[in-house]
Formats: structure tokens, C-alpha cells, sequence
């Protein structure tokens, strides 16, 4: 059981971590957030692996990841 | 639930000012975990460049100075010769360590000075709004290579890496990239290795991080990914290039 | 205590090293060369760093990381070696670094030649770097004052937390004379450490030495956010004004002049000389020496304006502090000038000539 | 007559390419003109804005310091700007990121979801546009149709494929005023 | 002539190439980038030489080589980078190389902030490298002065055989304004060929080029021999004074005017309008515009100043300019000084309050 | 009887200022002879540095100027971008190209710049009285290292012409020596031979000369011959170094 | 009491020695005295030639511009500073190295041939003691045995070895004077 | 047949030309030049070969060979 959580006033939108999830978890959300931006968010629950290559990849430390 | 994975102790709790999916970003993050691995954050000076990375002090938890453009590894020196129980390193851009800090580079270097240097090579300079670095690629178009760079005209992409290793000063010079998952974990090794070095006091070492500047690559994040991975690596080959701690490189 | 034949050159780095200065880095040039082979033997002897940088550039940038951690600090160079400091003294100026910075001037511009000049009064007193900033800017006119104004200058330096420029020139540099070396100074002698390669560090507590205990910090001349620049210049101004304190000058038998002598380093010992000659024919002439040349002694040039036949400014120049003279004076009395540009020096025969004109 | 602009927002709003295009469109009628960007302190990131001042007589400092007309296309520009404001003066807001009211009252305010709008055009970037056009009508300081026709000139050649989504979006905000 | 809505920065970089500039060299910086970017276009295109060299002094330096074989040649940058060009500027003025350097100023000191400002008055007007030289300075306030300013520059260099620096600001670099572009300038269009890198060669008969058919020929800063560096120095003295033939200045409505702004560059933008407004008001206030920094036009200033009640200087910085209005009216008339230091712009309203005080 | 050697007729007929045994005056020649078998006196513009050979637009007859201390590859670049078709050359010193001078000289060979480059190692700053070079050797006593240089503190004898063979920008690098009959012969083939890759357009060459200075080493003349063999040569091994015209090194 | 000396040659025949030894005697007299070393305009080769002034007053200047006596150890110096000389000055030639007559006739000469004499010392570069010899003896302006006292402190460590002859070399000159 | 002219005045008495002639026909003269160097001289005509080792290590281009 492991899930991530991705702090979407963080987030500036890059999509870096969609690709490499291997469980295919994110996906970009619909609404902006403050500063303009689509932030990437857990699409579904559950099958997060915490392997945590979308920490890795992301450059804004928007990422965190929980088990 | 734990949090396993999260922002570093060393790291600000704040936004960054770079552009959606800059490698400044990443390597930033990098720093700061092996400073927390290595339990250093207390005794860390680092030296901020004048490039995109010039808001560094605002990032990191620890202390920081800002040097001017080019003379971080001047400024580095200083602080280590009196303080050298510390651990002094400088963070810089192509442009400030390979071209106008060139002499600072290559003497600090050469001085076999203990510090550790991270040189973000993105192969253009960010913060002045894209203009050829030393490291641009050939048939590269920038502010200031507009027709793509002509070596005959600008020269080739530097190997700053690979000359600063003919010098016996150098004791850790290695090449990684932070474009993939995979290749993002081995910079860290690098990183953590590069410190350590200073640790044991055993001189100068660098690592070169192939980053990303989809801004003034004029791409997007994920493609920024894939061309440091297609048109940066044929050109700067990653790994080690000199290691005088393990092996005769 | 007993004299010494020194070089002036030697003193400024025996008074830096008394003065507790323990890292220099500097990059050789004539007519200095004496001062950065001096600090190469002495400063190992008293635990101190010599780095023999790869060029002024890199010094100054040195000097910069060494006072960020506390250290007292110095270079120096001469006119060429300086002008490629600019920037770097800008940077110093703008993150409040205390160091301080010895120009050995030599005619210029460009190579120019290896002979004393004083050239260089302009980029000295008005930040030749860009920005509004100033340093502080002492000015000693024998062996014995480079030895103590230089002891002298790192007080100031960490006082103000800013760079201070000893303007010496090929002449000083280059002279000797049999000077005192004094008793190591108050400061150093009360609580200072002569080992120690950082000074009274509690009394900086601005400094970086890693951030154990308290909150990170950061030291730099980046100013941003909404006016922030504008108030920190606003600061420094004040801070600028607050060394007026400072002023110094040297004045000699001014009570009964008519004619009043300006001049500083290597042309005010030749005016002493032409002055009491000119005494000696009777001339009603005396000298105000600035010693500290920023801030400038206006005060002293301004009251006694009124009453004399004129100012004679002496310089080895074209005619730069004579601009100071006359802002001082602001019409109130004449201001004249006589100056051999680099490669020459003031007569003696000459000033008094002028005296003579100037008394009618 | 002398109007003095802000057009603010996020760097990548394009904040700079309306006020070249405004500028632009005032040369066309032969007004004076005068445009000064300002990234804030640095290039990357943060908030850009730019300022115009369109005039029949010659034009002092390009500086605005207090506006007459402001473009304001996030909250963050509109916290900074709006205590600078002329009174009465014009305020044209981007409501789709903007999520608080104005507190001034002696202002004229027109609130337009132009994010949300650009994106239903299909392009998110183009929220620059409406919210001058909404501006050009309301104020009438130059026509639409002068900076329509200026719009292929700014453009450049690089982007003429953007043209008409560009000159939809002007017309768009345009519309709203009515 | 159409007019066309351009930059300060491409306005200057137009300028140059209408002027028959043919070698670029610079290094990246703000708020100059645009100046390097457009010279990057246009100079492949003309068959100039750009490079964007590995620093600022590599820039200078090879403006020196490129100089010296007779090329017209042109840098750009902002303070920090200026201030690294000191010691070859200074080199450059010693062997009487022509060139033009923009200084686009931003906030320091330091790295201070990208804003435009106007604290590198001094270390433009008074030579901020080491010795005594000086370089002309042309002030522009508009982007179609800094197009005009620009291409004449190149002609001042080439005739007093000296750097000329353009002294801008951020405001200025950045700004867009309507201009006109106007057909190039007589001496290209009469004799100069647009092709070439080199304009006139023949009328330079100092610049090496292979000594084929003469004696060999050396161009240095370096000037040795007893007296001779004194001797030159006097010469490029001369020089100067000659320069004043090329004083410049606006002067608006100050024939009846008993209170006098003087201001250059963007702050004269800024005054113009306060004077406007001044006037609509009854105040008779008039405005000084120097558009040589140096030679600086004091005559002017002189003149005025006993039949006014006062000069307001007003700047961009804490004081500099200030200084040469001091000195040119020498006690004769008040001289105020209203000045925002980097970050800061100078205020309409406060100006007219100024005024107003000065006219009691 | 006909004189068969003799004094160049790119050379000065006047005395050298250097001091007694000082290897510019052999190196001065050399460049001279060269000059003048290729038959480009009346072509050549040589940039002359900061150092001893400051007064060298004394001793050649051919146009000369002179750079600002270490600018001498940056006034090259800009002499030679106006006139491809004039030789042109820097001359310097160790401090002049491998302190002060170090990035201008790292990116004009970088930027391949069609220029020679005559590059006078002699292991200390003669002009300044003897104060260690960034070439001076380990423990080698100069005015700045008065107990012999200390690489700790010091760094170590830079290796500038192996550094600058790994940029791609260089064609031709040779390290020689003129301390002996046989070794002035290698260096004169081998100064040759740099101008002509100048002559042939094919990029930046530099020929590195190991060279006396009995005065700053404290040696009388003849020593100092051997000072070089024993001394500098373990250091500097000589040869060449890099050389894209007839080789693949 | 004010002498002005110029002491001239070329580099490497210990002018500036010559020069430091004089100011250390005069120092030991307890008198002023300012010592200033020129190169010429460079370093190397060339002649080189330092300024004294010893004086029983402060001392303004060190640089000397017209000398009360000079020791001239070769002939480009004597060239140069003949005419600088004051009316009456006293003039030490080393005549090995001169072959030419001095022209003016207001200066009281003494001709030596030092290097000569060095030679037959075993060491050529004491030509310059064997004129300070001659020089004070004449003068009278300090005693020969004040510079002799000064020796070692100016030779230093590392030249003890020289000291031996540098003396004699100083009392052979002195005895030239009768 | 062939000989060396050493030009006196130019000599600065290094002694460089005198280890490398094969046949040792170089002596320092005992004069002094006008600088003060005792210059170098050919001890001994006629045996020289115009090898050329002793104009090819004078730093000072004051020997000149003739044949
Ligand atoms: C002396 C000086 N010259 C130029 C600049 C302008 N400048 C700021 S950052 C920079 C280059 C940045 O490029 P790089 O070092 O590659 O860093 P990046 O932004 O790409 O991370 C330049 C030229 C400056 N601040 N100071
Ligand atoms: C900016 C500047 N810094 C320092 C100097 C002083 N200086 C002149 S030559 C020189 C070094 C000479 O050494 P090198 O280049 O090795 O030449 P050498 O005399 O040994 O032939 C120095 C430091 C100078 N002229 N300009
Ligand atoms: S931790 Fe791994 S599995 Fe979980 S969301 Fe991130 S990439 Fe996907
Ligand atoms: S990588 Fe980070 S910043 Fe980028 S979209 Fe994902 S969470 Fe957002
Ligand atoms: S410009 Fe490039 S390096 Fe700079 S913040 Fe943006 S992406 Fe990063
Ligand atoms: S100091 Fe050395 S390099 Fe300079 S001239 Fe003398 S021997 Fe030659
Ligand atoms: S040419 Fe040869 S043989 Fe003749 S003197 Fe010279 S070295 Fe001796
Ligand atoms: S090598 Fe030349 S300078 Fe030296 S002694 Fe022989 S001839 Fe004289
Ligand atoms: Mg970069
Ligand atoms: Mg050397």
C-alpha cells in the first residue's frame, strides 16, 4: 500500500512524471492552479508501487511519496 | 503511512523560480540529499553562481554565499583555506565555470583546492535568455547563434571536463546526466562520491551534470529529456573521467 | 625602539600581518612586487594563507570568500592589476565584505610604465567599479605611515564592513627609510588571537562558518524584491557619511598662510619640501595633506578658503583631487594646479614659483 | 489625452507580446508611444509586466508609476498593481486566476475569464489577447481593427500560424464590451 | 521616412552597422541582451565579424586586435561587465585605439539587480581604469538618439583616435519607441564601402596590416624612454581639451528660466515631462540636457548660473553628475541634487516640489 | 667567404635587453628564421605579451603589437577575424598563457582560431623579478615560494598544452626545448611547421618551449641548460603533443 | 647638512646594494635618509640607478632630481646624469667602464677604474664598494666605518660569505682618497 | 674554410657557444664590453666547420658564421 502525494501549488506542470510511472498513476488535472499551471495529479490510487521515479524525475520537489 | 520519499531536510520549503521541467530543479534536490546523507548540512558553505541557479541561497538550508559571475571556485578557495574543516562547494552554470570563469576553473583545479564543484552543463545560458555556452552543440540555434553554431565561427562544445582532468590538481571528475530515473541515480552517486572526496580531504573533484533547459532549448520538458539523451550525449560522453581514489584513471 | 631600514612596500605587509590580517592573495606587478615576496615568507610564519592567485581577478574573489567567513583580508596590485579588481571591489562594496586593497600606482593608462604616478586618485575615491558605492581610501606619505595607516585600515575595514584602499604609489612603494615597528596594536593585543586565522569572529556575527545553531545565512550583493536595492543603497549612503568620522589630514603651519598647498602621498612630501623652503624666503605658505582621500578633508579646505590668496593643488596627475579642492572650495577662493602627469614629477623650484604668483 | 498601462502576469502569458502589439497599433495611428518590459529582478519565472504610455504629446519617462489602465492577468499582479492605480482609472481582470475581489473602489473593473475563455479557443496563451481586446473597447484609446492589422507585423514570420487564433481572441474579448 | 517601433538596444545595434561597424564582440548581459542577439543577426549578414567572446575582457581585447587593423568596432555590455573592461579600456586609451562600448547600466553595486540606472556616471566621465585618460560619452534618451548617438560615435572614435563610450540605461536598452532609420550616414555612403570590414583604410596610416612596402609599424600602451610617457600623457591631454569641440547639450526654454534641471539620459525623459508640467503650472523652469558626459558642457552651465535662483540635478544614482555641475558654476549659484539611487526612478511630482522650493 | 648564418632578416639589429643566456633570445631568432623562409615578413602581425618579451616590437621587423597582460589570444582573434589573410601570432609567457591568460588562451584554441601560438615556458614570471608561474616546478624557490613550491598550497606544474589537446579546436600542439644544438633544431621544425598549419588554414596551433631564465632560477647560464634537462624536461616531457594534420594524435 | 647621491650602472653591478648599504650607515649616524631604487623603465638588463638623500632635516622627496654626487659605474649612466648634476657636485667615475672625458668643469672628479680593481679583489661586482669607498672617504658625509658596520645586516644570511671582500673592497676604495 | 665573427658588442659573455663547438674554438676574451661583459672570441681560425652549433645556441644572435 503506497501512494504519492503531489503538492499541486508546487506542481508547475511539466508532465516529466506521467511517462515514467511504470504503473501509469498520473495524470495532468484539469484546473490551474495559482501560478497557471495544470498540475499533475495521482490518477488512481492503490497500485502505487513506491518505487519512486516520478520523485526523481520531478524538479520541483512536488512529489512525495507514502507507504 | 510514512513518507518515504519527500523533500530533503537541506532543501527550503518553497517554490523555485525555474521554468516547468528546468534540471536545475532536480540537481538541486540531489545536492541536498547527500548533504543530508552525509549529515554535513551544518557545516556546508556553498557558492552560488551568477546564472539561472543566482536564487540558490533561497533554495538551500544550509550557508550560502553568491559569487561573482565565473569566480565561484575563487571565492570557494578563500573560504576553504580558512575555514578547511568545512565543506565548500560551488554550484555553476556552463557559462560562469567554462567560459568566463575559465581561469578560476581550471587553477582552483589545478591547486588540487578541496572542494567540490556541480557544473550544470545545459549547453546554453539560461538566465540571460538563451545565448551559445561554451557546451552548445554544433547546428545549435541560440539568441547568439542564430543560424544554428558554427564551429568555424564559434567553436566546438567544450570538453572543460576532460582537459581539467590533465591537470594533477584533480583528483574526481565524472559525467552524468539527470534526464531519466536511472540516470538521475547515478548522479547522485557521483555527487555523493564528489563530497566525499572533500570529506577525505583528498582534493579537487567535479561532477558535470547534463541538465535540462527546455526554455531555452526551445522545447518542451519531455522533450528536453530526450535531447539531452539524443543530441547531448553523443557529444558529452557520461562517466567517470578521472578517479584518483579507486582506480588509475 | 629601535629604527628599521624598510622598504614601504614591507611595511604595508608587516602592518597588515600585525593588524591580524592572516590571508592575502595577490598577483605580482611593479612596482609592488616586494609586498606579495614579503607575504610569501611572513605569512606561513604566523599561520596565515598565501596564495599567490593566477591572476587579480581570482585575488579579489579570494579576498571575497576569506572576509565572508570572517578573516582579516588584503591584496594588492598595482594601476592595471587594480582596474581588473573593479568589479570585484563593486561586488565587495554591495555584500559588505571588509578587505583591503593596496594600489602601488604606476604610470598609465594602458602598460603605461613601472614609475610612481598617481593616476589613479578617481577610480580610487569614486568606486571606479559600477555602482554607487565608495570605499574608504587612506593615503600615507612615508615608510613608517604605510606600516600603521595599513594596521590601521583593517579596523576600519571591519568597522565599516568595507573594502579600504591604502593609494600608495611606485615611489612609496619602492623607498626606504628607517620606521618604528610599534607594539602590536590594541585590538589585537587585548582579546585578538595572533594564531588565529579569523579575528574576534563572535564580534562578526554576519559571518558564514556553516549553520549549526541558528538559521542558515547567506552573504551576497544580489538586492531584489520590490525597492529592497534602493533602501540598501540608501544604506551604504549613510553609511558613507557616517565615515566622515574618519577624516583625516595633516596640516602644516596653515595659521598665518595666504597660500595654502593641497596634496597627498609622494607630491605632499615634495610640497613639505618646496613649503619650507619657501618659508625660509619668507613665503607665507603652508599644507593641508589629506590623509584620508575618501572621505575627502573638505572642511578644513572650506574654512580657510575665505582667507587666503588661493589653493596650489599638487598633483602627480592631470589634475584629479584638485576636482575635490575646488568642490570644497566652491568659488570661495582660487584654486590652481600644477601636476606632471606619469612618468614625471612635481619640482620643487616650480611650486615655489607658483606660490610666488599665487601671493602675487 | 495620455494613457499610462500596466499589462501584467506570469512570465509565459505573454504578457510583453500584447504591450508590443498595443504599442504597435498606437504607432499605426501616429500617437506617441512608449513601451518598457520589466521582468521583474530576473528573467526566469515570477511575474512580468510591462508598461505602455500612449499619448499625443511627447512622452517623458517610459516608467509608469501609477496607471491609468491596468491589464491584470493573475492575482499575483493584481496584489502589486492595484494600489498603484489612478483613480478611476480602468481595471481589466483575468477572473479565471484571479480569486479575490478588488478592494479599491474608485475603479472602473472589468472581470473577464480569459484563461478559460483562451483555453476554449484552444490556446491557452492567448488570454493576452482578450483581455486587450476587452480593453480596446472599453477604452477606445486605439481601435481594434489598427492592432488587428498590426498583429501579422509582431507576429513575425515564425508565428504566423498563430494569427488567426490571436485575432479571434482580440476580437472575442472585443465582444464582450458592449 | 517610415517610422518603426523599435528597441533602445536593436536601435544601437542599427547604428553600428549603418556606421560602417564591422567587428562585435560581447558577452551576454542583461538588460543588454537584445544588443548581442541583434548584432548576432545582422552582422553574418553585412559581412561583419561577431563573436561572442568567453568574457568581457576577451570582448575588449578583441576589439583591441580588431581596432587596430582599422576596423570600426563596437562592445556591449552593462556595469559588472564594464567594469571588467577597465584595464583595457585604459589600455585602449593609451595607444589610441578608436572603438564604441555601450554601457546599458543596471542597479549595483555588485550584482545588484537587472533595473535600469545610472550609477557608473562616474567610471564613464573619468576614466575607470588606472592612469589619466578620458573617453568621450555620449548620453542618449531616446531609442532614436541611441541609433544617431551611436553611428556618429563611431566617427568621434575614428577622429580623436579614442574609445567613445555610450552611456545608457536599462529604461533605455529595453524600451520600444517609434524611430526613424535614417539612410546611412555621408561617410559611408561618399567613400565607405558597406562591404568591407575595414572603412577608409587609407585614411588610417597608423593601423598594421602586414608591414608590405614600409617600415614595420607597433601599436602599444607601453611607453618607455625618459620622459616620454609624461609626454604622451600631455598629448592625449590635448586630446581632450579638443574634444570639447564636440560638447553637446539640449537646452529647453531656459532662456527665461530662474530654476534649471539638469539631467541626461533617462532622468532627462523624466525631466522634460517635469518640466512640461512645471510650466503649465507658471513655474519658469528650464532643463539642461548634456549629451557629452564628457567633455562635459559647463559652459553652459556656467553661463546661466548667476541670473538663476538655482540648478536642480537630478540622476538616477546618489550624486555624481551633481559634481560636474558643482564645478562648473563654482559657487556662482545654488546647486541642488535630487537623485533615487539603482531601483529607484526619480519622481515627477518631487521634481516640481523641488522647483517650486528653488524658486521660493 | 660568405656569410652562411647569421642574423635573420626578420630580426632588429640591435642588443636584446634579456638577461645573459636568456632562451627569448634564441626563441626570438627562431621565429625570425622561420618568418623569413616562409616569406611572410611582409604579411605577419605578432602580439606581443606582457613578460620579458614586452619589448619585443624592438627586436622584429615586421608589425608588432601589444595585448594587455594574458590578452594576447583575444587581440589575435580580433586582428585575425578582420585579416584572414595576414599570419598572425601571440607570443607569451607561462604567466601571461597559463595564469592570467588562461581562458582567453582555452577559447581561442577552442574556438580553433587560425593563429600560432609561440608559448615560452620557463617555469617562473622573469619579468616580475622571479615569482612562481603556474609552470614553476615542485619545490622550486622563487620570490612567492621561498621554500620551494608546495603543490599542497601551490597547486602543481600546469600541463596547459596537454589540457588544450583535448579541446577540438586545436589542430597542432608540440612541446620542445631550446637547451641544446639538437633541441633548438626540433623546436625550429617545429615553430615551422605551426605557422604553415596557420598558412594552410587548418585551425590553432601552439608550440610550447621549454626555455632559460638563469636569472629567476638563480643559475649561472650554463646550469641553466642543465637546469632544463634534468629538471623540467621529467615535468614537460617533450614531443608532440596533438596533431590533426599528419597524424591521429 | 643635505646630500643628494645618485649611484648609477648597469643592472647586476649591485647598484641598488651599494645604495641600501649607504642608507643603513647613514641610519646607524642617526641622520634622515630616503633610499629610492629605479629600474629604468623595466626589470631587466638596462641600466639601473637608485636616489639618496641624507640629511640632518625631514626629508621631502627620495626621488633626486638634481644630485650632489654621483657614483657613475658605467658610461650610459655618466651619459644621463652628468647633466643633472648641482654646480660643485661630486663626481665618482668608474673609469674601466668609461672612456670618455666628462664635459662639465663645475664638478669635482674622481675617476677610478673599480671593475679593475674588483677584478683583482676576485670579484668584479665589488667595483660598486670600492666607489662607496672613494665616495665616503672624499665626502665625509657619513664614516666608512658606519657602512662597514652595516655589512652584515645588509648582506644578510645568505651572502656571510661575501663579506670578507665587499669590506676590503670598500677600505681599497676608501684609500684612493688621500 | 670557414670562420665565426663574434660581435662584441652584442655578447653579454654567456658562455653558451663555448661547450657546444665540437672543436673548442671558443674562448671568453678578457676585455670588457662596453656593458661590462667580457665577450667571447674564436680562440683558434681555421679549424672551424660551419657546423653552426655556436650561432645556433647564442641567445643574443652575436655570432655569425662564414665559409
Ligand atoms: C560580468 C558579468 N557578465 C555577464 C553577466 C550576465 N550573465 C548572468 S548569468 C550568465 C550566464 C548564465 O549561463 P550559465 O552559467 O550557463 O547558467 P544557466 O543560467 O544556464 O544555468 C550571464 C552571461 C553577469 N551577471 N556578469
Ligand atoms: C594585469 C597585470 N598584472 C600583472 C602584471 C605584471 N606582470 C608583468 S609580466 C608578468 C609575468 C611575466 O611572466 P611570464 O608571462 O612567465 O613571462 P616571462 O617574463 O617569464 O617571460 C606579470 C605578472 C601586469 N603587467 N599586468
Ligand atoms: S512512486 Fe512509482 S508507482 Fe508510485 S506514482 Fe510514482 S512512479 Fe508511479
Ligand atoms: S514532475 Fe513534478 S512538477 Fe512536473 S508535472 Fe510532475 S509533479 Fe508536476
Ligand atoms: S532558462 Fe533554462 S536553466 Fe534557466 S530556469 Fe529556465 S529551464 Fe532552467
Ligand atoms: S629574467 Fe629570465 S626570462 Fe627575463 S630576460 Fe632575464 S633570463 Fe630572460
Ligand atoms: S660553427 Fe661549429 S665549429 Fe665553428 S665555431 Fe661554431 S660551433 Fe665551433
Ligand atoms: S653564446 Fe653568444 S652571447 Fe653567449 S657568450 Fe657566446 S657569443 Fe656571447
Ligand atoms: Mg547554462
Ligand atoms: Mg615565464
Amino acid at each position: 500500500m503506497a501512494k504519492i502525494v503531489i503538492d499541486k501549488e508546487r506542481c508547475k506542470g511539466c508532465k516529466l512524471c506521467i511517462p515514467v510511472c511504470p504503473k501509469n498513476l498520473i495524470t495532468m488535472s484539469q484546473r490551474l492552479n495559482s501560478k497557471g499551471y495544470h498540475p499533475a495529479e495521482q490518477a488512481k490510487e492503490g497500485e502505487c508501487t513506491a518505487c519512486g521515479l516520478c520523485y526523481l524525475i520531478c524538479p520541483d520537489v512536488a512529489i512525495e511519496i507514502w507507504k | 503511512m510514512k513518507k518515504i520519499l519527500g523533500r530533503p531536510e537541506s532543501m527550503q520549503d518553497v517554490s523555485t523560480i525555474y521554468c516547468p521541467g528546468c534540471g536545475h530543479g532536480i540537481v538541486h534536490r540531489l545536492v541536498c540529499e547527500v548533504i543530508d546523507e552525509l549529515g554535513i548540512r551544518e557545516k556546508t558553505i556553498a557558492v552560488a553562481p551568477v546564472g539561472c541557479a543566482v536564487l540558490a541561497y533561497q533554495y538551500w538550508k544550509f550557508d550560502t554565499t553568491e559569487a561573482a559571475h565565473g569566480r565561484p571556485p575563487a571565492v570557494a578557495t578563500g573560504i576553504k583555506r580558512i575555514l578547511p574543516d568545512r565543506i565548500v562547494f560551488t554550484y555553476q552554470g556552463d557559462g560562469d565555470l567554462a567560459a568566463i570563469g575559465t581561469a578560476e576553473t581550471v587553477h582552483a583545479a589545478n591547486r588540487g583546492e578541496n572542494i567540490t564543484t556541480i557544473f550544470v552543463n545545459n549547453a546554453v545560458y539560461g538566465m540571460t535568455g538563451g545565448q551559445m555556452a561554451p557546451t552548445t552543440l554544433i547546428g545549435q540555434k541560440t539568441l547568439t547563434t542564430p543560424s544554428g553554431r558554427d564551429p568555424k565561427l564559434a567553436g566546438y562544445p567544450i570538453k572543460i571536463s576532460e582537459a581539467l582532468a590533465q591537470l594533477d590538481g584533480t583528483t574526481y571528475i565524472e559525467r552524468v546526466a539527470v534526464n531519466s530515473p536511472k540516470n538521475i541515480l547515478k548522479a547522485k552517486k557521483a555527487i555523493k562520491k564528489a563530497f566525499q572526496v572533500q570529506l577525505e580531504n583528498r582534493g579537487f573533484s567535479l561532477v558535470e551534470v547534463l541538465s535540462m533547459c527546455p526554455t531555452a532549448w526551445w522545447v518542451s520538458p519531455e522533450e528536453a529529456l530526450k535531447w539531452v539523451e539524443e543530441r547531448m550525449l553523443p557529444e558529452f560522453p557520461l562517466g567517470v573521467i578521472k578517479d584518483k581514489v579507486t582506480s588509475n584513471k | 625602539m629601535a629604527k628599521r631600514l624598510m622598504m614601504g612596500n614591507e611595511a604595508i605587509g608587516e602592518g597588515a600581518i600585525q593588524a591580524g590580517c592572516r590571508f592575502y592573495a595577490g598577483y605580482p606587478i611593479t612596482p609592488q612586487n616586494e609586498l606579495t615576496a614579503y607575504m610569501a615568507k611572513r605569512m606561513p610564519e604566523v599561520n596565515g594563507v598565501f596564495i599567490q592567485s593566477e591572476s587579480e581577478l581570482a585575488a579579489i574573489s579570494m579576498l571575497y570568500g576569506a572576509s565572508l567567513v570572517g578573516a582579516r583580508t588584503m591584496t594588492s596590485s598595482s594601476s592595471p592589476g587594480i582596474s581588473l579588481m573593479q568589479e570585484g571591489i563593486s561586488y565587495m562594496a554591495g555584500a559588505e565584505l571588509p578587505c583591503v586593497i593596496a594600489n602601488i600606482q604606476r604610470g598609465g593608462p594602458g602598460l603605461g610604465n613601472i614609475s610612481g604616478a598617481q593616476g589613479d586618485y578617481f577610480q580610487a575615491t569614486r568606486g571606479g567599479g559600477h555602482g554607487d558605492y565608495r570605499t574608504l581610501v587612506l593615503a600615507p606619505h612615508s615608510v613608517q605611515e604605510m606600516f600603521h595607516l595599513t594596521r590601521e585600515a583593517f579596523d576600519l575595514a571591519d568597522r565599516y564592513r568595507s573594502p579600504v584602499i591604502i593609494l600608495g604609489d611606485g615611489v612609496l612603494g619602492q623607498m626606504m627609510e628607517p620606521m618604528e615597528i610599534q607594539p602590536p596594536k590594541a585590538s589585537l593585543a587585548k582579546g585578538g588571537d595572533p594564531e588565529s586565522r579569523i579575528q574576534d569572529p563572535a564580534k562578526k556575527d554576519w559571518i558564514l562558518d556553516g549553520c549549526q545553531g541558528r538559521e542558515p545565512r547567506s552573504i551576497k550583493s544580489l538586492i531584489l524584491g520590490e525597492n529592497s536595492l534602493e533602501k540598501h543603497n540608501e544604506r551604504l549612503a549613510e553609511k558613507y557619511k557616517e565615515m566622515e568620522k574618519e577624516i583625516r589630514y595633516e596640516a602644516v603651519e596653515i595659521e598665518d598662510a595666504q597660500a595654502i598647498l593641497v596634496a597627498f602621498g609622494t607630491s605632499a612630501r615634495i610640497c613639505k619640501e618646496a613649503m619650507h623652503r619657501a618659508r625660509k624666503e619668507g613665503l607665507k605658505v603652508g599644507l593641508i595633506r589629506p590623509i584620508t582621500l575618501f572621505p575627502f578633508p573638505k572642511e578644513i579646505i572650506l574654512e580657510n578658503a575665505p582667507r587666503i590668496k588661493g589653493y596650489l593643488t599638487v598633483e602627480m596627475n592631470l589634475g584629479q583631487m584638485v576636482e575635490d579642492v575646488r568642490l570644497a572650495v566652491s568659488g570661495r577662493c582660487p584654486v590652481h594646479f600644477y601636476g606632471r602627469p606619469a612618468g614625471g614629477f612635481p619640482e620643487v623650484e616650480i611650486i615655489i614659483e607658483k606660490i610666488k604668483e599665487i601671493l602675487g | 489625452m495620455r494613457e499610462e498601462i500596466v499589462i501584467a502576469g506570469f512570465g509565459g502569458q505573454g504578457i510583453m507580446f500584447a504591450g508590443t502589439l498595443l504599442a504597435q497599433g498606437a504607432m499605426e495611428e501616429d500617437l506617441q508611444v512608449t513601451f518598457f518590459p520589466s521582468y521583474g529582478a530576473e528573467m526566469r519565472g515570477g511575474t512580468a509586466n510591462c508598461n505602455l504610455i500612449i499619448s499625443d504629446e511627447e512622452i517623458g519617462s517610459p516608467v509608469v508609476i501609477n496607471s491609468s489602465a491596468a491589464l491584470m492577468l493573475n492575482q499575483p499582479s493584481l496584489d502589486k498593481f492595484e494600489k498603484r492605480m489612478k483613480g478611476k482609472g480602468l481595471l481589466i481582470i483575468n477572473s479565471s486566476l484571479v480569486d479575490r475581489e478588488v478592494e479599491r473602489k474608485d475603479l472602473e473593473i472589468i472581470k473577464i475569464p480569459a484563461t478559460e475563455m483562451a483555453e476554449r479557443l484552444g490556446n491557452v496563451k492567448v488570454a493576452n489577447m482578450i483581455a486587450l481586446g476587452a480593453y480596446l473597447k472599453k477604452s477606445r484609446i486605439i481601435s481594434l481593427e489598427s492592432v488587428i492589422k498590426s498583429l501579422p507585423k509582431v507576429l513575425g514570420e515564425r508565428k504566423r500560424d498563430l494569427l488567426e487564433v490571436n485575432q479571434k481572441a482580440l476580437r472575442e474579448g472585443g465582444g464582450l464590451i458592449k
